[in-house]
């Protein structure tokens, strides 16, 4: 048997890191979203929620993490739908697939630093 | 019909002794081109099942003439000792080459092979791979032979019928291809059988279903004889209905024989007196729990007569009790006979006993061989079980059966090799017409024909019982005839056996047909054996005969297969250089001389 | 050439056994993690457009719509993380003194506890001052 | 026959229809056959059963009936099982569909092609690699216990081919080198004798080898010898994403 040289380490471990980093925050994420933000807002009209929490997400640390969990769980995901496609039935021609689904990856890390770069920072 | 295939050396058997033939002739002759014809897949050969370990010297506590005598006496001196000599002396190599072919035999906390003691044996010298020492060693021999790509070629699933013999060499066989029903020519300049033992000629066994004593057969049928053929190694822990094996190893690792009593019962039969468990100097060598195979089996028989066995639903057992030893040396060393105890008996040896009663599991005899491995028809060599060198005699010792086929196997590939470089020619159109013939019988005596009222299975199981009864652990004039004349009668019967299956694609019903044949013939030459020698010998036990008689019997049975009537039988003596015969001792004498020093 | 024997054809083979669907629900669990990703931006960049952008935000995500489907997230993204966690020490066996340590074990240590860990301490942050 | 039977379905296909014109394309045929059940059967026991007192022509591989040789898988009411451990009493009264193992070529009956396997098993170089072979005179090569234990589980493999029945890629990818292989590979791999792991590297790393996982991990779950050829899979990747990242960061390494 001869075999092709495969890249599919370099995608692997980026879908690796995602699947590790999102695996511990996103469940906080998540609850945090869909749950303790909507209600926090609404038991305190004022703008102290906001505030608390654009200062949590500002300070240059939490943007470094928040980054890194966004991007690499945004390749853990497109890793993984390249896959349940190809496991679909999808198993030849793979190229355009690849290509849309790491390419949206590339742009979801993308619009995230931009967006965390540009979060303005709380006046002190 | 097909082109004949020609290769320089055939090797019949894909098991450890095929395999370690294949790779002497590969690593050593690289310009001879080896076919290796199974009628399995060489990883299902029954090298697979090979539990407890192979013996070579390695410690320095130990020698070469420990390893000698221990293997003599336990042979009750029927083997020839420049066999054993040889035997001894190049198995460490043998053991080491398969270390650096990948086995991965378990180890000290040095990082040196570890070695355990076993029945029979003065010292610890039985290298070991947990209790699954002939599984990896048969892998690891056949994923290096994997190696030898285009020097190896391999026959997988083709099944030999019939040697071919021409200007009074061995050149070939004809092999049936199972996927295809192509009966093949398959010529050779040597041809080496590595083909098993027989012991499926009985009901009760630890072989597999593969073990039909095919080479044996093939080779009786070319003329060749058949040597020590009535000794049959009964292994005496086998799980009861299965008959699946329960290693040695058990015992060799402390565990503990007891009947219905809880009473160590081998203490009655000359094998020492036991020590408690706790005492480290328990299990004793060459005592008790680690005598022969031969005398734990006999000594279950006589347990039996005196009522001390216990009724199981599938005959009477005593305890191999391993609760002793801790939970997680079971799980280290004896892994796979937990498993086996759990899946077959229902029971986990940590918390309960496991039932046993003896099983068939060897054959001491086999196709007549030098110590090269070759027979007296020139080109056709043998080794392992289906051999017989001899150094097993009239019992084997646990764990030098392993070694046996490699030791052996390589000699018999380097001995074939030699042969090939000398003898040319192959005479490959009168090979043909002999094939011719046997393509023709096969097919009328199977496949085309019609009106037959035998049914195989019941044939087989005729000849099971038959043996089991007549030719087991005890032995008599009576019991030895009586059979004689049901596989007489069953030789008969089957000329009018018929067959459902006339198919080519994996027609098993054919080969199992086939098989039968194979298994009568070897059964007989095992029982003319038995009757001829009137004697209690190592494995052979005649009831009417209790005592060993030097005078007439310390000589091997030559059986030589006849068309009408039984076999004749002739003698040969046994090579005897530094041993000369003694008494067998076991126990309290051996362990006086343990402690002596 | 020959045919094999039961091979999977169709787009629904993973319907046939228990494992395969199980399987397949936890590659699936990428889609729902896809869409939260594409919500915690869009949360991102109200943050940043300020607090009436940020309001309307949160305003939105008060809709049961909004919080239905933070349900369906929320059960995927702990099917992830449970499926993660389980199958991680037979990727990087974990060993202590040279004995390794089971599987099970493994996984609470390497996975479980460290996640519970983070999600108190990023739940901790979050609720430290609101209230 | 006893009082108490129970019904096996059994898979039947003969290429060359015994005599009558079958092609390969046609589908399966079941055949039901009444075996007499006892509870310390196995289902290869009632095929032999089968085989001896009803129909000849029923064709099977098995040896050793005890679970070591690896002949006698087959799928068990879809479940691909080595038949000597897979006892009646778990599946009474129910029928019993015996099937031969999936994503193989069926040859006949219950019997599949193993050729493609045994290419992908040489494709790995499933033996000990050594730069310089150590003469046998010299004695082995020391392991340490811990040493031996690091690979030793993914030697107990037993080529009974379940873990490809088990394995949709292996269904889907027909060149998919598989979980067998593949964990034999990184047995020696991960043998500390072993100096080989750079030549394994093209078929490992290939998409035919490790790549070709999805992890499904089913493989492990039918394995009846423990040997987690899924495990053995994801670490096959990690060294293959180490190694990746060596020769682009440093890619006048030798590795």
């Amino acid at each position: 048997m001869t075999f092709k040289k495969s890249n599919e380490a370099f995608w692997w471990s980026l879908f690796s890191a995602g699947g590790v980093l999102s695996a511990m925050f996103l469940p906080a994420f998540v609850v945090i979203s869909g749950y303790v933000l909507p209600n926090q807002s609404s038991a305190d009209p004022g703008r102290a929620p906001y505030e608390h929490i654009h200062g949590i997400v500002s300070w240059w640390p939490v943007r470094v993490l928040l980054f890194g969990v966004i991007a690499f769980t945004f390749f853990h995901v497109a890793h993984r739908i390249r896959h349940v496609v190809n496991d679909l039935g999808w198993r030849h021609h793979t190229a355009p697939l690849s290509l849309v689904c790491y390419g949206g990856a590339f742009a979801g890390a993308g619009t995230a630093a931009w967006l965390l770069l540009t979060l303005p920072s709380v006046a002190q | 019909m097909a082109d004949a295939i020609q290769h320089d050396i055939l090797i019949i058997g894909g098991g450890g002794a095929g395999l370690r033939a294949a790779i002497a002739v590969a690593e050593n002759d690289p310009d001879l081109s080896v076919a290796l014809v199974s009628k399995v897949y060489p990883m299902r050969s029954h090298t697979v099942a090979a539990e407890g370990g192979a013996a070579g010297v390695v410690k320095d506590n130990d020698s070469f003439a420990a390893h000698c005598s221990d293997t003599i006496s336990g042979a009750d001196w029927l083997a020839d000792q420049d066999a054993v000599e040889v035997f001894v002396a190049e198995a460490p190599g043998e053991l080491t080459q398969l270390e650096h072919w990948g086995c991965p035999w378990s180890r000290e906390p040095s990082g040196h092979v570890a070695v355990r003691p076993f029945g029979g044996m003065e010292q610890e010298r039985t290298w070991f791979a947990a209790d699954k020492t002939g599984f990896h060693m048969l892998h690891a021999l056949y994923q290096t032979s994997l190696k030898y790509e285009g020097r190896i070629r391999f026959y997988d699933e083709w099944f030999a019928t019939k040697l071919l013999v021409e200007d009074g060499r061995c050149q070939g066989v004809v092999a049936i291809e199972l996927r295809t029903g192509l009966m093949h020519t398959l010529a050779a300049r040597a041809v080496i059988m590595c083909t098993g033992g027989a012991g499926r000629i009985f009901a009760f066994t630890t072989n597999g279903a593969i073990k039909t004593g095919d080479g044996m057969a093939l080779a009786y049928r070319a003329g060749v004889p058949l040597k020590d053929m009535e000794f049959v190694q009964y292994h005496p822990t086998g799980l009861p209905g299965t008959g699946i094996l329960i290693t040695e190893a058990a015992r060799s690792e402390g565990g503990i024989l007891v009947n219905k009593h809880g009473d160590r019962y081998l203490k009655d039969y000359d094998l020492g007196s036991p020590l408690d468990v706790t005492d480290p100097r328990h299990p004793q060598k060459r005592a008790m729990e680690l005598g022969p195979r031969d005398r734990l089996s006999q000594a279950f028989v006589k347990e039996h007569e005196k009522g001390n066995t216990i009724d199981s639903p599938f005959g009477d057992v005593v305890h191999l009790d391993i609760r002793h030893l801790s939970a997680k040396k079971i799980r280290l060393k004896l892994p796979f006979v937990r498993e086996l105890a759990m899946n077959y008996a229902g029971i986990d040896p940590i918390r309960e006993p496991i039932p046993v009663r003896p099983v068939v599991h060897y054959m001491m005899g086999g196709i007549h061989t030098d110590i090269h491995g070759a027979t007296p028809l020139p080109g056709l060599f043998a080794a392992g079980e289906c051999a017989c060198v001899s150094i097993n005699g009239a019992n084997r010792l646990g764990s030098n059966s392993l070694t046996e086929l490699l030791v052996f196997g390589a000699r018999a590939g380097a001995s074939a090799a030699a042969f090939a470089r000398e003898h040319e020619t192959v005479h490959i159109a009168a090979l043909d017409t002999q094939a011719d013939d046997e393509r023709r019988r096969i097919r009328e005596e199977f496949l085309t024909k019609d009106g037959g009222t035998e049914r195989l299975a019941a044939l087989r199981s005729e000849l099971f019982n038959a043996m089991e009864q007549g030719a087991g652990i005890y032995r008599t004039e009576e019991s030895l005839r009586q059979t004689y004349r049901t596989v007489e009668s069953l030789h008969e019967r089957y000329r009018n056996l018929q067959i459902d299956d006339h198919s080519n694609c994996y027609n098993t019903e054919l080969t199992a047909a086939l098989e039968l044949r194979n298994m009568l013939d070897v059964a007989e030459a095992l029982l003319h054996s038995a009757l001829e020698r009137k004697e209690s010998r190592g494995s052979h036990q005649r009831t009417d005969h209790p005592a060993r008689d030097d005078s007439k019997y310390l000589k091997h049975t030559l059986a030589y297969r006849r068309d009408d009537g039984p076999p004749r039988i002739k003698y040969q003596d046994v090579v005897i250089t530094k041993w000369p015969p003694g008494k067998r001792v076991y126990g309290a004498e051996a362990s006086e001389a343990a402690t002596g020093c | 050439m020959k045919q094999r024997y039961g091979t999977p054809l169709g787009p629904t083979w993973f319907l046939g056994r228990a494992a395969y669907r199980r399987f397949m629900a936890r590659e699936a669990t990428a889609f729902a993690m896809a869409v939260f990703l594409v919500y915690l931006l869009l949360w991102l960049r109200s943050l940043g457009q300020g607090y009436t952008a940020y309001g309307q935000m949160i305003e939105l995500a008060k809709h049961p719509i909004s919080v239905f489907v933070h349900g369906l997230i929320f059960g995927a993204v702990l099917y992830h993380s449970a499926t993660w966690f389980n199958l991680t020490p037979k990727i990087m066996p974990m060993y202590v003194a040279e004995e390794k340590v089971p599987d099970f074990w493994a996984a609470i240590i390497m996975g479980y506890l460290p996640c519970v860990a983070v999600t108190t301490v990023v739940l901790w942050a979050v609720l430290r001052s609101a209230g | 026959m006893p009082d108490t039977t129970i019904t096996l379905d059994v898979f039947r296909f003969q290429p060359d229809g015994g005599g009558h014109a079958r092609r390969s394309t046609d589908g399966p045929t079941f055949k039901a056959y009444r075996v007499p059940y006892h509870e310390h059967w196995v289902v290869l026991d009632a095929l032999n059963w089968i085989k001896d007192e009803l129909d000849g022509t029923l064709s099977y591989r098995w040896s050793c009936r005890m679970g070591v040789c690896g002949s006698c898988g087959m799928m068990v009411n879809g479940v691909p099982k080595l038949t000597c451990a897979a006892f009646l009493k778990d599946y009474y009264p129910g029928t019993i569909r015996v099937e031969p193992l999936t994503y193989f070529a069926v040859e006949r009956d219950l019997i599949v092609d193993m050729d493609g396997f045994l290419g992908k098993l040489k494709s790995v170089k499933p033996w000990l690699i050594r730069e310089n072979e150590k003469p046998v005179d010299e004695g082995e090569y020391l392991q340490s216990p811990n040493e031996l234990a690091s690979f030793k589980q993914y030697s107990m493999c037993i080529n009974c081919l379940l873990c490809y029945a088990a394995c949709p890629v292996v269904g889907a990818e027909e060149d998919f080198i598989g979980p067998a292989a593949l964990a034999i590979a990184q047995r020696y791999n991960l043998d500390s004798r072993d100096q080989g792991a750079a030549e394994r590297a093209d078929a490992l790393s290939a998409d035919e080898g490790a790549w070709g996982c999805t992890f499904v991990g089913e493989c492990s779950e039918v394995c009846p010898k423990n040997v987690d050829p899924a495990g053995a899979i994801q670490r096959v990747k990690v060294d293959n994403v180490k190694d990746w990242y060596r020769k682009l960061l440093m890619p006048w390494g030798h590795r």
